[in-house]
């Protein structure tokens, strides 16, 4: 029984399988050196090939699979979609700065498809071992990845700076584990939140949770927890970085989400205030860091822990259960950020290097179309209408002021016009200021139309956005 | 008659426009014509009006012709009200005007904005009709405004000269004070009535109880309203404090000098007081206060033109005084006195301005008595028209002056009171004054050697120039036998004045009994021996008397507490800009709150020092902190 | 007190110490040495808990293999042995910090009544190495899976993270010489790719 | 009696101090990893006491994946600071700070 | 009759100015365009104005579609007299603008050219809104195409003008959302009739309204929120001043009368003082301030300011007025008054701002100090500007009188100090205008340009439709008042209806 629910299982999990082989066939291919070409267009095709399959197998009900280990339902497919779609955008966009940086080998795509089976693993993840792996497996390619550009002396102390803080943060989130695995005597999170819905939560059971969402809050870079992320996101190469800054995200949310949902922890009052408390503080510091940077990726960086805040605060709002609004911010957040950093490899993509936010002065001039995809991304980040990253923000404080959390509302909305500082003087720098700035290609249509995906989404969601409401809402309550 | 009506300000406004924006195709002549022609028309109009007014007895002229604003219970209309008083003060407007364009052609046919100034005169007329017209007290205001603006434009006429357009702002501003407070006290009877129109006010005048009302700064509300009038009154009518702007105005064409600040506009603020007479009526304080200014205006302003060397000048200050005497007037409710004092007013002052015109066109705009002299055989028309006019403003017996300043002095007398008394006194002197001043510019100018070069290049201007002199010469020495129209002329809803006249003959012996004439011969005399003769006295350079001569030549001062007042208001400002906008808000807080954000940023940026043991020693802080509250939340 | 009672004291004392120490040497071989001891007293540990399976692989796996590594990494790289240089106000600061961690955990746990979920300790009749090889390899062969896959990751990174590609010798390779062309030797830039 | 609580609060005390080794250590390197490992062999030590105390043998299938995946992190761990020895040649903490801010 | 009417017009400029965004070829094509597209929006609007029907007292024109149930936010568009008139008003000034704008020379003319159209389009939107959510997106994606038009095409020191200007007023709006949303969160609905009927205590309406204010005050702006539109001004170019001077400042002005007043009256009521006082200070103290700037623009720019405080003034009367006369005419005089006020400014200020806009373009200097007797160089400028300067010191026969008398007039009903504060303006407002034509128009020529350089037909063109609009306006209001009355009534019942 066990051999065919596994040979079923294995069928539905396809799309996750024909990764991992043509993963380690791009890294065999990687070796050969008539066949290196070919590495970035096999790795396409991957997941294309991925995501079709993953249509093919769209579970019609809840599934699980391989033991209870996997779980598959509308909600892990639909953040998958997500991740195949933000990492083909990453992949396309990062293949010419890829080149130019000698990154382009096999095993480097290899090891991006790992992580990205990772966090996949993550989000469908019903087992608290197969959650440790894959968060393990994302965690060790994405070190390697980062430690992979030899070209740059920033990336080895970016590389071990996460290493070290992202396994101090898995040991905590594995302390957590073991207690749980004490009280509850089960590794499954569907039994443990049926043991917390019917046991008293004890003192210890909470903290076992607290110690695994400081775990989480350190995947989703909330500040205290935050300091990694602007060193890793300067020392890494930018296809990386672009991962790092999206897909985990998404991953860590669903697993926020399974663990929170229906679990009576939700109601504790010092467990759930640890969201709210964690979420105003990294909107206030992010967007104070930030105002300070001098260098995009580290800014981008920090608006990304106040973002993260925000989804701490869509969270917390989320008490009775109504995780739509984070997962909206969640989705909304991915892609203006993918389309930033996209951006900027984009950018940066010939030997001129986009390092410092001076380095953006007069780039209307050369590349009009891209600064104005730029802007719009930027406003959609600083949630500013026309924007889809409006309605995020919108439903956050939404959902914080139906709480009679005003003077929270306020603060935080607050924060975010601090905020705006800084994107306007990314967009002052681009518009406003003459610059020489002809360093850059103008050609290459294909990435430009590419780019222009995002921005548009982001305008096309914001004019129509009932459908994306109404299919999160019924997904996720 | 209601087209008619119509058509006087329509036509005026035409010829404005016409005027004003016609392309170069018109030429100065024609349109010097055309304007003028349009103004007679309208001058013709007028006087079939009063023809009428005066044909039927008591008819009184109300209508409004278009609805201004109409919210709900709000309603301001652009109307007429003509009464007898209307309808001579019509007349005298359009007349002067007519007299004025006629001139001007001549006058300003040097000059190459010659369309525009006309343009301008007739826009003034227009103006003045509607403040003349008006059945309402917005109405009243517009005209009230406009007049001012034109003012404002004509004075500045000459846009190079910097002293015109000193002069012309300055005029403004002074009268923007006074606008202040007229449209301050008409909200005040807005709110009392709700109604701007006459006769709703006057109707309701007695359903209101004053003894409820608000009272402010120890006023009662209707003295207050009145009062605020009554200082929208005094800048227009160049009454002290507010009558610095006068003298400046000169710096306009003398045509204008004549219409707009002798004879017409200057006594808008006369007849406002007149129109709203029963108001007036019934707030003692202001009427005492009208008096007292007035009263001080006649005789202070004229010693000023005792020592005033600029020939319009002189007559901008006789101006101011004689419209004191009108003030002083409406001070002890004598409105139609004060109204007849107006009428003959206008006449001989427009002739002496105009007169002044024509001398300073022979002379090639000098304008400083000091350079003239002996033009009398020079320019002998001008001269006797001079004359006429000096005579009639002295008051010398039987011109037009005469009656009306004698009548003002017998009512004085007549009105019982303390203040009316002492005011009696100062307008005797006032008289006096007068006289030395009047006289003295006759001699001065006409008399004597002239003192300004070659006598021999100076001629009589041409007939366009005379025409209007002679007709002003006639009307001031004639116009003072209406006077018994004056005495019985009712005022709208005020009716008559009981009035202490017993007839022409009677009047005039016993004006010309009275002290007034000592006053005239005291003066006739001095001027006579100091100007004509020019004999030196001892006593006239006594420390004393230079003293008070030096005095009188500061204009009191006034003229500085302007100055003054402007440059503090500018100092204030660039204080308020510099320090309290710029400084404190803008500076402090719209940039300074966002300066210390940034800092603060900086501060926390250079905290974090990059060390991987600081941070996981956050971390691990943190999660102690967090541990820490929970605990002691739980325990 | 009975003889395990004593064992566990001794044993935990033993790890306690050694890490202690571990923490605070400035040895690195030493350090590692002490690690050796560590993992040996866990063994032990564990072994009294009847891990029996996971004790050996401790030993084999841990000590082995993992601390060998870090001795080859040790002698790899030949490091000079400095002072640690924390201020004493920080090591203060820290090791309070740690404590009260500690103290704060701790308070959980003992107020804990772990009495409900403690069960009758039974003996499997199979072993402990059956027990676990059982569950890997039926309900849990899809995590075993992926163990592989990050065991992959690791040697993937490993190599590609060290390997050197800088070209050492100065051999003439004739094929590649003959196969270059202008093209490939000289390329023009136009101003705009700049 | 060597009762639960034994073991858990001498495998917190072991966590305890592997995480102050962590931000004790300025200077070595290598000694951040072996903290790591002491940090992850509390962690089993936990699972094992749940394990065993509960009876139940999934605890220690846990561990043992734990094992494999401390290795390879390790493993990797050394690699990048292989890779960090080549850029700065030198491996004290003290001297990683390019980034910041 | 066309249905959807709003919806035209509010998305045929955006999307233009979209395309114009990407055609950037023929300059002479671009123009037409332009132009065209202005000119299709007046018409549309004047069409509007036609088929109003001024005596109903519901929104007409309405337009309703769910947009997102989910969160309760409909696309939901309508319009009353008074947001017809600020239509029309926009898509006049923005038709003039664009003819203006036929005579620069600039670079990235299409996508100059685009922002207006857009912002155009958008404050379209904001007058048309129904819906809170949808009011405010329209009102804060205006801060977009104006920051672009101030940061790319301004002075030497734009950016910051522009920097400070969005971020002034998206902290504004960002209040504004607050405040939505806790309404929202007590009544389920965005809807404007809603909001109408909803009732708060008095804690939360005082909130809800400082709240608000705050928002709108800024855009205005109030005192002392003021800061930062003389910069704003200084910096932009001409057409963008006319239209931040013209439009912007009235999207404020419509929200406390669409949002605050009927919303939150009580609120309104129990802290109408501090507003009046801050009105009174914008009149007297801003309007100070103004006479000694040596840059024309700020000038105006502060006299803008001391204009808004009319209008502000006359909206916080009417609840000391309603207490004493407890008169639904005495508010909607006052109101009125406030509106008037809003229509004329729209037309002054842009007038002012195209002269010296103008005047820049030849002297390059907007300094007072460098210009003097413009009046001898070029005469038809000069008499504008003289009779817009005019205008603006609220000369009867000019538009600008008709508000200032309403809201003076009213004033004095709440209070004798109000009427006496807010009348000084007839002297500062003389003093500002009249040096500034003092020291600029009479005079001396200063710099002698030796060129002909009066203005061309278009300009003569503009400047004398600007001038007729604002003596119609002044002559016959009764038209504006008319339109408008119903409206008011309407909002005054509310008002009154809550109290």
């Amino acid at each position: 029984m066990i051999i065919q629910n596994t040979i079923t299982s294995l069928f539905h999990f396809m799309p996750e399988i024909i990764l991992s082989i043509s993963s380690m066939v791009i890294l065999l291919i990687g070796t050969l050196e008539f066949l290196k070409k070919y590495v970035f267009q096999l790795t396409i095709l991957s997941i294309l090939l991925a995501s079709s399959f993953s249509y093919m197998v769209y579970p019609e009900t809840a599934l699980s699979l391989f033991n209870a280990s996997i779980v598959k339902n509308d909600i892990t497919e639909f953040f998958k979609y997500i991740c195949y779609f933000i990492f083909l955008i990453q992949v396309l966009i990062s293949r010419k700065y890829l080149n130019i940086r000698k990154l382009d080998s096999g095993e480097f795509y290899s090891l991006l498809i790992f992580a990205l089976i990772g966090c996949l693993i993550i989000i469908s993840a019903d087992n608290l071992i197969v959650l440790f792996l894959g968060i393990e497996l994302s965690s060790l390619s994405l070190y390697s990845l980062i430690a992979l550009d030899k070209s740059n002396s920033l990336s080895s102390e970016a590389a071990i700076k996460y290493f070290v803080l992202s396994i101090i943060a898995s040991a905590i989130m594995l302390f957590g584990f073991s207690y749980l695995y004490g009280l509850t005597n089960s590794l499954s999170i569907s039994e443990i939140i049926v043991f917390s819905n019917t046991n008293e939560i004890s003192n210890l059971y909470l903290f076992s949770y607290i110690l695994i969402f400081i775990g989480v809050a350190f995947k989703f870079a909330v500040a205290p927890f935050h300091m990694w992320l602007p060193d890793v996101y300067e020392g890494s190469p930018l296809p990386v970085t672009n991962f790092i800054s999206s897909i985990p995200k998404i991953a860590f949310f669903v697993l926020a989400y399974k663990f929170l949902d229906g679990n009576n922890i939700m109601q504790i009052d010092n467990f759930h205030n640890i969201f709210l408390f964690l979420g105003i503080f990294s909107v206030i510091v992010g967007n104070l860091y930030a105002l300070a940077q001098k260098k995009i990726m580290r800014l981008i960086a920090y608006s990304g822990v106040a973002n993260s805040g925000f989804i701490f605060l869509a969270l917390y709002a989320a008490i009775e259960y109504n995780f739509s609004v984070s997962a909206f911010y969640v989705a909304s957040y991915s892609f203006a950020t993918v389309s930033l950093i996209s951006l900027v490899t984009y950018i940066s993509s010939k030997k001129y290097n986009l390092v410092y936010i001076k380095d953006f002065k007069g780039l209307s001039a050369s590349l009009g179309f891209i600064s104005v995809l730029f802007m719009v991304t930027l406003l959609s980040t600083a949630g500013i209408p026309l924007t889809v990253g409006f309605y995020a923000k919108y439903l956050v404080i939404d959902s914080l002021i139906s709480k009679d959390l005003i003077l929270v509302a306020t603060l935080v909305i607050l924060m975010t016009v601090v905020g705006l500082y800084y994107y306007l003087r990314i967009i002052w720098f681009m518009f406003f200021e003459p610059g020489i700035n002809s360093l850059v290609n103008r050609g290459d249509k294909l990435s430009v139309l590419i780019l222009s995906f995002i921005p548009a989404i982001i305008i096309m969601v914001f004019l129509f956005p009932e459908p994306i409401f109404k299919y999160i809402f019924n997904i996720l309550t | 008659m209601e087209l008619l009506l119509l058509f006087i300000p329509l036509l005026l406004l035409t010829s404005s426009l016409i005027v004003g924006l016609s392309s170069n195709n018109l030429g100065k002549i024609s349109a010097g014509i055309l304007s003028s022609t349009l103004v007679f028309v309208a001058l013709i109009f007028s006087s079939i009006i009063l023809f009428n007014i005066y044909k039927h007895e008591d008819q009184i002229l109300y209508e409004n012709f278009y609805n201004w604003i109409s919210i709900s219970s709000l309603e301001i209309g652009i109307g007429y009200l003509i009464d007898k008083f209307s309808a001579v003060m019509l007349f005298v407007v359009l007349l002067i005007s007519f007299v004025v364009h006629v001139y001007s052609i001549s006058y300003m046919s040097e000059e190459k904005d010659f369309k525009r100034f006309f343009s301008y005169i007739a826009l003034f007329t227009f103006s003045m009709i509607l403040l003349v017209m008006s059945n309402n007290l917005i109405q009243l205001f517009i005209g009230w405004e406009g007049v001012g603006l034109v003012s404002y434009l004509l004075i500045g006429f000459f846009y190079k000269k910097e002293s015109a357009i000193k002069a012309n702002l300055k005029a403004f501003l002074i009268n923007r004070i006074g606008d202040m407070f007229f449209i301050l006290g008409i909200a005040m009877i807005y709110a009392l009535f709700d109604s701007f129109d006459y006769r709703t006010i006057f109707i309701n005048i007695n359903k209101v109880d004053f003894e409820n009302l608000d009272s402010y700064f120890g006023l009662s509300y209707l003295d207050l309203s009145c009062l605020f009038l009554f200082i929208g009154a005094m800048a227009k009518s160049a009454q002290i404090p507010l009558h610095v702007w006068l003298p400046d105005s000169m710096e306009g064409p003398t045509p204008i000098s004549a219409l707009i600040h002798a004879a017409t506009m200057v006594t808008a603020g006369i007849f406002m007081v007149g129109r709203l007479s029963p108001l007036f009526e019934l707030t003692d304080f202001t009427n005492s206060f009208i008096l007292i200014i007035g009263s001080s205006t006649a005789l202070f302003m004229g010693l000023i033109a005792i020592y005033e060397n600029d020939i319009k000048r002189v007559i901008a200050y006789s101006t101011i005084s004689q419209l004191g005497y009108m003030v002083a007037a409406l001070g002890i409710s004598a409105y139609t006195v004060s109204f007849f004092h107006l009428f003959t007013h206008a006449f001989f002052k427009a002739l002496l301005f105009l007169c002044a015109g024509s001398i300073i066109m022979s002379l090639h705009h000098n304008q400083d008595i000091t350079k003239m002299g002996g033009l009398r055989s020079k320019l002998p028309v001008t001269y006797i028209c001079f004359l006429i006019g000096t005579l009639s403003i002295i008051g010398f017996p039987l011109t037009s002056g005469f009656f009306s300043k004698d009548l003002i002095l017998e009512v004085m007398l007549d009105n019982n009171s303390t203040i009316s008394f002492v005011s009696y006194n100062m307008l005797l002197i006032g008289a006096l004054v007068t006289v030395i001043y009047s006289l003295r510019l006759l001699f001065i100018v006409f008399h004597g050697d002239f003192r300004g070069g070659k006598l021999s290049s100076i001629k009589e201007q041409s007939m366009i120039i005379l025409l209007p002199l002679i007709l002003l010469a006639i009307f001031s020495l004639f116009s003072g036998y209406l006077i018994k129209t004056f005495v019985d002329m009712p005022i709208y809803f005020y009716g008559l004045k009981d009035i202490h006249y017993e007839g022409m003959l009677p009047f005039i012996s016993h004006g010309i009994l009275s002290p007034a004439s000592i006053a005239l011969i005291t003066g006739f005399f001095a001027a006579k021996i100091l100007y004509k003769d020019e004999r030196k006295f001892k006593m006239l350079n006594s420390a004393i008397t230079i003293k008070l001569k030096s005095f009188i030549q500061t204009k009191y001062k006034f003229d500085e507490l302007f100055i003054y007042s402007s440059n503090k208001t500018k100092k204030i400002s660039s204080l308020l800009a510099s320090k309290f906008d710029i400084g404190l808000i803008d500076g402090f807080i719209v940039n300074g709150l966002p300066k210390k954000i940034n800092k603060l940023s900086q501060i926390l940026k250079s905290l974090s020092s990059g060390y991987l043991y600081h941070y996981a020693f956050l971390f691990v802080f943190s999660i102690v902190v967090i541990f820490g509250i929970i605990l002691a939340r739980i325990l | 007190m009975d003889i395990l009672s004593i064992l566990f004291y001794l044993v935990a004392s033993v790890i306690i110490l050694s890490s202690i120490a571990l923490i605070v040497v400035n040895n690195t071989v030493h350090a590692a040495l002490l690690l050796v001891l560590i993992f040996f007293n866990s063994a032990i540990l564990w072994l009294m808990l009847q891990a029996e399976f996971l004790a050996i692989v401790l030993v084999l796996v841990y000590v082995g293999a993992v601390l060998v590594l870090f001795l080859f990494v040790i002698m790899l790289l030949d490091i000079q042995v400095k002072k640690n240089i924390s201020k004493k106000m920080y090591l203060l600061f820290s090791v309070f910090i740690s404590l009260i961690m500690f103290i704060e955990l701790y308070m959980v746990i003992f107020y804990h009544d772990f009495a409900s979920i403690q069960k009758e300790i039974t003996i499997s009749e199979l072993g402990n190495t059956y027990d676990i090889g059982l569950s890997l390899f039926t309900n849990y062969i899809f995590s075993f899976e992926v163990t592989a896959f990050i065991l992959l990751v690791a040697i993937i990174a490993a190599i590609a993270i060290n390997l050197n590609v800088k070209q050492r010798s100065l051999k003439q390779n004739p094929g590649k010489q003959v196969l270059e062309s202008k093209e490939s030797r000289l390329k023009i830039l136009k101003d705009e790719e700049l | 009696m060597i009762t639960m609580t034994h073991y858990l609060v001498f495998s917190l005390l072991l966590f305890c101090i592997s995480i102050a080794g962590i931000f004790i250590n300025r200077k070595n390197i290598l000694l951040l990893l072996m903290s790591i490992e002491l940090m992850l062999l509390s962690v089993n030590t936990n699972f094992i006491v749940f394990s065993h105390f509960s009876n139940d043998i999934t605890g220690q299938v846990f561990v043992f994946f734990i094992l494999a995946v401390a290795a390879a992190e390790s493993a990797i761990g050394l690699a990048i600071i292989v890779a960090l020895y080549r850029v700065k040649n030198s491996i004290e903490i003290n001297l990683i700070n390019k980034l910041k801010g | 009759m066309i249905s959807n009417i709003l919806s035209l017009l509010i998305w045929v400029p955006i999307l233009s100015g979209i395309i114009l965004y990407f055609y950037n070829r023929n300059e002479k094509i671009l123009n037409i365009y332009n132009v065209l597209i202005n000119f299709f929006v007046l018409a549309l609007s004047i069409y509007l104005l036609i088929n109003f029907k001024q005596d109903v007292e519901a929104f007409q024109f309405i337009e309703k579609y769910n947009w997102i149930n989910t969160l309760n936010i409909q696309y939901f568009l309508g319009v009353d007299g008074i947001s017809t008139l600020l239509i029309i008003l926009n898509t006049i000034i923005f038709f003039i603008v664009s003819i203006y704008n036929l005579n620069l020379k600039i670079d990235k003319r299409n996508q100059y050219y685009a922002s207006f159209l857009i912002a155009n389009g958008l404050t379209i939107g904001v007058f048309s809104s129904l819906d809170a959510i949808l009011f405010y997106i329209f009102f804060e994606a205006l801060l977009i195409p104006m920051f672009l038009i101030i940061g790319i095409w301004g002075g030497a020191n734009r950016i910051y003008a522009s920097i400070k200007f969005f971020i002034y007023t998206f902290f504004g709006s960002v209040l504004l959302l607050i405040s939505f949303l806790y309404i929202n969160s007590k009544i389920s609905s965005f809807d404007i009739n809603y909001l109408y009927d909803a009732n708060f205590t008095l804690v939360e309406q005082e909130w809800l309204f400082i709240a608000m204010a705050i928002a709108f005050a800024i855009k205005i702006p109030m005192f002392p929120f003021h800061t930062w539109l003389p910069d704003a001004h200084v910096q932009a170019p001409t057409s963008g001043s006319v239209v931040l001077a013209a439009i912007l400042l009235k999207v404020g002005a419509y929200g406390f009368i669409r949002y605050v007043l009927p919303v939150v009256p009580i609120g309104a009521m129990s802290l109408d003082i501090y507003f009046i006082i801050l009105s009174l200070i914008a009149i007297a103290y801003v309007g100070l301030i103004a006479i000694t700037q040596n840059d024309m623009k700020k000038l105006i720019a502060y006299s803008s300011i001391s204009h808004m405080g009319f209008v502000t003034l006359g909206f916080f009367i009417i609840f000391q007025l309603f207490e004493k006369t407890s008169n639904v005419d005495d508010l909607i005089i006052s109101l009125s008054g406030s509106l008037y006020q809003i229509i004329s400014h729209g037309f002054v200020s842009a007038s002012l701002f195209i002269c010296v806009g103008s005047i820049y373009d030849r002297y390059k200097t907007k300094k007072i100090s460098d210009l003097s007797g413009l009046l001898n160089q070029m005469p038809v400028y000069s008499w504008f500007f003289l009779f817009f300067a005019l205008a603006n010191c609220g000369l009867p026969g000019t538009s600008s009188f008709v508000g200032e008398l309403l809201i003076i007039i009213s004033s004095f009903k709440a209070n004798f100090i109000y009427a006496f504060i807010s009348s000084s303006t007839l002297i500062i407002s003389a003093f500002y205008s009249l040096w500034l034509v003092k020291r600029v128009i009479y005079g001396e020529i200063k710099i002698d340009l030796d060129k002909n350089i009066d203005a061309n037909n278009l300009e003569k063109l503009i400047l004398f439709t600007l001038a007729l609009i604002i003596i119609i306006l002044g002559i016959y209001p009764d038209f504006i008042m008319n339109f408008m009355n119903t409206s008011l009534r309407h909002i005054s019942e509310t008002i009154i209806f809550k109290l």
